[in-house]
């Protein structure tokens, strides 16, 4: 077949036809190769990822990703705005998980600044609510899109219509419904509206039962299980040594999670478990392991919420938003902090020159790490497999590119 | 009314045969094959051959669809990749074609027409008859068939296994 | 373990390839010189009292007033717990590798950490690195260097140093706008 | 940008007004012109005045000018009418009525053709005299011949004898058929694709289609067959053009010449073939043809692949849907539907479903072939949107991309409708028509009576028993489709050839046995294990269908509750 995409492809990057120390087919007939172009527009690939596919019939040889579609020079303007007005920037790398993002970089700069001393209790606690209620929010996406991917359209619509009540939660908070801007240096914009506390916990007692809803409608689904049980499946050495993070890495079966191994924003206080892949359906580390991880993590994160609920009963009246946050200068020093995104570890590089603008910017995106184990995990794999396995890692190209 | 159905079937078929010879492109020769088959099971059915008629569309349009994709596979390059006969190819085929363009005329020459012309069809047979027969008169005949067609499904069951 | 006694391991079995130490920052981490880089890594990747297995993040750095770029990297310790229902325990170490500005050369680590792959990739893309032995390498003009991963593969320069000029056009394609085009570039 | 201005957008609403008045004097005028034309070209000529070949002529003037005039006469209405005709279409339960309607309307259009040559027959005086030839096709009755057999009886009407004329001609009434045929089909893909978004938004708790047409949508499948016909027409020109389009209609065409063989009630048949199950095996197997060349002339690699999978898929579910068949074959002992369904009357026990266990599982084996077969979730593979863009369909767009679905729906409805008629009893009800009869004289009302034959024609059998049955099962495959993930390619040739190959050949040579054991050879103690078995299938039935009725009422009730309102919602400030 004549196309005149692969053929660019082929030329400009000569080194796609690598040859294999894999596992090579033996052939009773000659049979050809085919390049297949799978994206940047393919509805299996969440967004604007290129995967190009060496494929023998139906059997994929080599995947190889090409990233870069979605590239906004996030880094670049970092240097050119202070962090108070970086925050809505941060919105727009994992936009499924706006609230981590924001956390993840007022954590940083706070830390460099000195400033995390002085946050108080009350906002600290909105902090958790407000990240670990988007980590259902994205979580919900990620067990919608994968039921998706693996052709299964309903389990889609019912985690969006959860999502819809956790994004009016967000609405009644800070006034956005994807890009919120609302953790931000010092604490956060806006105390909590009225009744928030009430109307978040009904919420949680009409979301808790639900997620059994999605056990029995996919999760222990046969033909879900056939589809996804030992498939893909990267081990717990691999996994580290690929720099996996997040429900990734314990869907591999390690238990690793910062909010527990290096508490940030007063996780200590809090009791929850860390689910990990376990191997019920097939090998440890498998899709059907990563998945499971992030329906057993939603259960955790609405431990955490209730309790944080609870803690911020005695706090009324304290000041959410230090008032310092956006006349904050950066000392002469550097900082790498991370934190617990749904989707992995999030970290941020800042350098400071004791001006009020960052020097660099850098954020290290758990999807980008993440996806780099597509090449390693999609060889010798069905097509469609292909799909269930860059479904598994639950990567946002907004994260990836930048 | 049955005339006017013949000719128009007669018409599909012998322009669609003229396809499938005119033709370089493989995929395009098998439609034309579908397109000629098709015609002479429509032929059947104005001739009242129900079973027969059916039975050519249902074995022919299978056959068609492993023709297309053989000839999607072995010529996977575009739509536009035809082929071309040799010389010797040409030659035989003339050679094959004015043979069996001999035996028809040779055939047809000598057949006794003016029999059937007079005698009125017996109606045609229905499936019970047909099925009867079968499994009666010609016992022997469908079951060497059978036989031969196990012994191709597995041979083909041997060239497709995957050699380790 | 804290990081002064990561660094005196170091310093011990390495001695002056460690080039500095600075524990008195938000960051802690050490010097290292750039072509004993790959040694080091893998003595802190095998080492069995330091098993750093996790590569979180390569971030490059443009020094323009000191005409050195630097590449950070934040490294992770993820060792299982005795028991199966154990959380791993937690160890974080830095190492910066400062190079010259015109000749930015450094080691790849991507042989001991597949994770260095794709970072040392954006890394040379945004920043110009060039890490050597790269296993995603192709041949430019001045060598081999990582392929780019952000940028097209005919992108000029590296848009993250700080005396990048954005260009004008890139095939034929305006890439500002004619208001940019007046107004003096920063 | 340049803004599109329509003329009477920029006039006042005066002037508007008048363009209004204007549009319907003239269609007025229009519509009143062409009805005097057909009522003076009907009343000009009495019959015996005209020579016979003129006829059709003059049927074609009348025809043609009074479906003008009417035309005209509803634009009119429409234009002077249109708010009242909104907020009727807006409060009433129109889209099942227009689907009853048609079915009803489309079936009694394939059963008159039958009933109308017997009539004009008995009307006929002098049958066999005037074999005059016109168009080369010999007639029987002339105008002349046909009003004074409607003068006999009393019908003093010259029209009626013009309007029967031409029915006497069977390629007449074939086409009076066809038609009723065709409008049939082309109910079913838009009541079905309507159907299937109303049933996906209630799987998923959502509305589905709610704007177009008022009620719940109804108007949306002509929406969107008006959107597609206007949408650009793309051929890709590396492709194939010629096979590209021809691919279309190869998929198109068999369903509905399936249609042809398939008997909705005993007589309600086109064409009674004695080979009808192999004629629509036929049919469905040509449709892959079409998908193939739609993969290929698509010049697209995803196309290609959607393709192949189909063939791979086809050429394996074919078998085990054929042998699946072969068993209740096997029990009526003839391949003619309406003597399969025929043998099946009389009561849900006598359906071949619950006659023993081997034709039980056939069916399930027969269900799963056939959703293989249509490419229906969870096999539908071929289209699968999530690995293949859109397979096969991947290059079209516009009306040709919606002719696929016809297709597709039409094959969807014949596989329900053969699994109905060889093992869940066809048009038979599941009540035997004696208790019916009773229950109609217990309360009174004579069975051969007005009411009593309605309740006869509604409860006793028929095509509209045979329509419900298969959108039952048509509905079925909506449900899975909607609930199941997909399976994978080398799954589903793993389940056809290893699973369901075996599985069906056992069946088959089972079934032989059991029925050699039980009718021929008459073995007792086989005869009592049959009937107890029987028995416990026609239980499970029961059971499964009290179930599925059960859940139904439970959906119904709880229907707020399903759809999962959070109540205090509303109270968010956001909100």
């Amino acid at each position: 077949m004549k196309t005149d995409a692969v053929d660019i492809v082929l030329e400009s990057q000569p080194d796609i036809n690598v040859e294999l120390n894999g596992s090579q087919i033996q052939h009773d007939l000659p049979t050809e190769e085919m390049l297949v172009n799978m994206g940047p527009q393919h509805p299996a690939t969440h967004g604007v990822l290129r995967i190009v596919l060496r494929t023998d019939g139906e059997m994929v040889l080599e995947a190889v990703p090409h990233i870069g579609y979605l590239h906004r020079c996030a880094e670049k303007i970092g240097e050119t705005v202070a962090p108070y007005q970086y925050i809505p920037y941060t919105d727009r790398m994992d936009y499924l998980a706006g609230m981590n993002n924001n956390l993840g970089f007022a954590l940083a700069v706070e830390k460099l600044t000195g400033l995390e001393q002085e946050i108080s209790k009350r906002a600290t606690y909105i902090r958790i609510i407000f990240a670990e209620l988007n980590r259902i929010a994205s979580h919900l996406v990620a067990f919608g899109t994968y039921g998706l991917d693996i052709g299964a359209i309903t389990p889609f619509l019912y985690a969006f219509r959860e999502r819809e009540y956790i994004l009016d939660l967000f609405e009644s908070a800070c006034g956005a419904r994807l890009t919120y801007s609302y953790i931000t240096i010092g604490g956060v914009t806006d105390d909590l509206p009225d009744k928030f506390v009430e109307i978040c916990s009904e919420f949680l007692d009409y979301f808790e039962p639900k997620v059994k809803e999605y056990n029995n409608l996919l999760s222990h689904n046969h033909i879900f299980v056939k589809r996804t049980a030992d498939i893909g499946v990267i081990t717990g050495e691999e996994a580290l040594d690929y720099g996996l993070t997040g429900p990734v890495l314990r869907g591999s079966g390690v238990r690793w999670d910062l909010r527990k191994v290096r508490p940030h924003c007063s996780y200590d206080e809090f009791e929850f478990d860390v689910p990990v892949g376990q191997g019920l359906k097939g090998t440890v580390g498998d899709c059907w392991d990563r998945y499971i991880v992030r329906i057993q993590e939603m259960e955790q994160s609405v431990k955490i919420i209730r309790q944080a609920l609870e803690k911020l009963r005695g706090t009324e009246g304290q000041d959410v938003l230090h008032k310092k946050g956006k006349t904050i200068k950066l000392p002469d020093d550097d900082i790498y902090f991370e934190i617990e995104n749904p989707r992995g570890q999030l970290g941020f590089y800042v350098q400071g020159n004791g001006a009020a603008i960052p020097a660099r910017v850098k954020a290290r995106g758990p999807s980008f790490c993440n996806l780099c184990v597509t090449d390693k995990v999609c060889r010798d794999v069905l097509l469609a497999d292909v799909a269930a396995i860059i479904g598994s890692l639950d990567v946002v190209m907004g994260e990836v590119d930048r | 009314m049955d005339d006017l159905a013949f000719y128009i079937f007669a018409a599909v078929s012998l322009l669609s045969a003229i396809g499938i010879v005119a033709s370089s492109n493989i995929v395009r020769s098998a439609v034309c094959l579908l397109g000629t088959l098709g015609g002479v099971a429509c032929l059947y059915f104005v001739l009242d051959a129900n079973l027969l008629a059916v039975i050519q569309l249902i074995v022919y349009a299978g056959g068609t669809l492993v023709l297309m994709v053989f000839g999607i596979m072995l010529t996977s390059k575009s739509p536009w990749v035809g082929f071309r006969a040799t010389r010797g190819q040409v030659a035989g085929a003339v050679l094959v074609a004015i043979l069996m363009a001999v035996g028809i005329s040779t055939l047809v020459l000598t057949a006794e027409w003016s029999q059937s012309a007079n005698a009125p069809l017996k109606t045609s047979p229905s499936v019970a008859e047909v099925g009867e027969m079968l499994l009666t008169d010609y016992l022997v005949p469908f079951e060497v068939a059978s036989v031969l067609l196990l012994v191709v499904m597995i041979g083909a069951a041997y060239l497709a296994r995957t050699e380790k | 373990m804290a990081p002064e006694e990561i660094a005196n391991i170091l310093k011990d079995k390495f001695g002056n390839k460690i080039t500095g130490s600075n524990f008195e920052t938000a960051h802690p981490h050490v010097l290292v010189e750039a072509k004993s880089w790959l040694e080091v890594a893998r003595f802190l990747k095998e080492d069995p009292g330091l098993t750093f297995n996790l590569l979180r993040s390569i971030s490059a750095v443009d020094m323009l007033e000191d005409d050195e770029l630097i590449a950070v990297y934040d490294l992770c310790a993820c060792r299982p717990g005795d028991r199966e229902t154990d959380m791993c325990a937690f160890d974080e170490f830095c190492v910066k590798v400062k190079v010259p500005r015109n000749n930015p050369h450094i080691p790849s680590v991507a042989n001991i950490w597949s994770a260095a792959d794709w970072h040392e990739r954006e890394a040379y893309d945004l920043m110009g690195i060039v890490f050597d032995e790269h296993p995603d390498s192709v041949m430019g003009v001045e060598g081999r260097h990582p392929r780019r991963i952000l940028c097209p593969d005919d992108w000029d320069g590296y848009p993250l140093r700080k005396d990048y000029r954005f260009p004008m056009e890139y095939h034929g394609i305006p890439a500002v706008t004619e208001y940019e085009q007046t107004r003096p570039v920063h | 940008m340049s803004q599109i201005t329509l003329p009477w957008i920029e006039k006042s609403p005066e002037t508007l007004s008048g363009y209004r008045r204007k549009a319907i004097l003239l269609l007025f005028v229009l519509a009143v012109g062409h009805l005097g034309i057909a009522l003076v070209s009907l009343f000009a000529f009495k019959p015996g005045q005209l020579a016979d070949w003129k006829i059709p002529f003059v049927l074609a003037l009348v025809l043609g000018a009074s479906l003008a005039g009417m035309a005209f006469t509803a634009g009119a209405f429409g234009v002077v009418f249109y708010r009242i005709i909104g907020k009727f279409l807006r409060w009433s339960y129109v889209a099942f009525a227009l689907f009853l309607g048609g079915v009803v309307g489309a079936c009694l259009i394939v059963w008159l053709h039958a009933e109308i040559f017997t009539f004009i027959k008995g009307l006929s005086a002098a049958e066999g005299e005037h074999r005059v030839w016109l168009l080369a096709v010999p007639y029987d009755h002339t105008v002349r011949n046909i009003y004074a057999g409607l003068e006999a009886i009393g019908v003093e009407v010259p029209v009626l004898a013009y309007a029967l004329w031409p029915l006497q001609f069977e390629f007449i009434r074939d086409l009076v058929a066809l038609g009723g045929i065709i409008g049939f089909i082309s109910i079913i893909p838009a009541f079905g694709i309507w159907w299937e978004r109303k049933v996906s938004a209630r799987i998923q708790s959502r509305m589905g289609p709610m704007r177009v047409g008022g009620w719940h949508g109804w108007l949306q499948s002509p929406a969107d067959g008006l959107k597609l016909i206007f949408k650009e027409d793309i051929i890709p020109p590396e492709g194939d053009p010629l096979l590209f389009r021809l691919a279309v209609y190869i998929t198109f065409v068999p369903p509905i010449c399936a249609f042809l063989a398939l008997p909705f009630a005993a007589a309600w048949v086109f064409r009674d073939l004695d080979v009808a199950l192999i004629f629509i095996l036929a049919m469905l197997g040509i449709e892959v043809v079409g998908v193939i060349l739609a993969g290929w002339a698509s010049n697209n690699k995803w196309a290609v692949y959607g393709s192949m999978r189909e063939a791979c898929q086809m050429v394996s579910y074919e078998i085990p849907m054929g042998m699946s068949l072969l068993i209740p074959i096997m029990m009526a002992g003839s391949l003619k539907l309406t003597d399969i369904a025929g043998a099946q009357a009389g009561g849900f026990w006598n359906w071949f479903v619950f006659a023993n266990p081997w034709c039980f599982i056939a069916f399930f084996t027969y269900y799963c072939a056939a959703l293989a077969s249509c490419k229906r979730a969870p096999f539908d593979l071929p289209e699968s949107e999530s690995e293949l863009v859109a397979g096969f369909l991947t290059e079209y767009s516009g009306f040709r991309w919606s002719l696929f679905f016809f297709g597709e729906y039409a094959a969807m409805f014949i596989v329900a409708g053969l699994a109905v008629i060889l093992f869940l009893g066809g048009w038979s009800s599941p009540i035997p028509e004696a208790w019916i009869n009773s229950f109609l004289t217990a309360v009174g009302a004579s069975p051969d009576g007005f009411f009593g034959t309605l309740a006869r024609g509604l409860l006793a059998g028929g095509p509209i028993i045979f329509v419900l049955k298969a959108t039952f099962l048509f509905y079925v495959q909506l449900w899975v489709r909607w609930t199941l993930p997909r399976v994978r390619i080398d799954q589903v040739l793993y389940a056809c050839v290893q699973v369901m190959l075996p599985l069906v050949m056992v069946l088959l040579l089972a079934n032989t046995l059991w029925i050699l054991g039980t009718d021929h050879l008459q073995w007792g103690w086989l005869n009592v294990i049959d009937g107890i078995l029987h028995w416990i299938l026609v239980g499970i039935g029961v059971i499964v269908a009290l179930a599925i009725l059960c859940i139904a009422l439970y959906g119904f009730k709880n229907n707020k509750r399903l759809v999962g309102q959070l109540a205090v919602v509303d109270q968010l400030p956001g909100s």
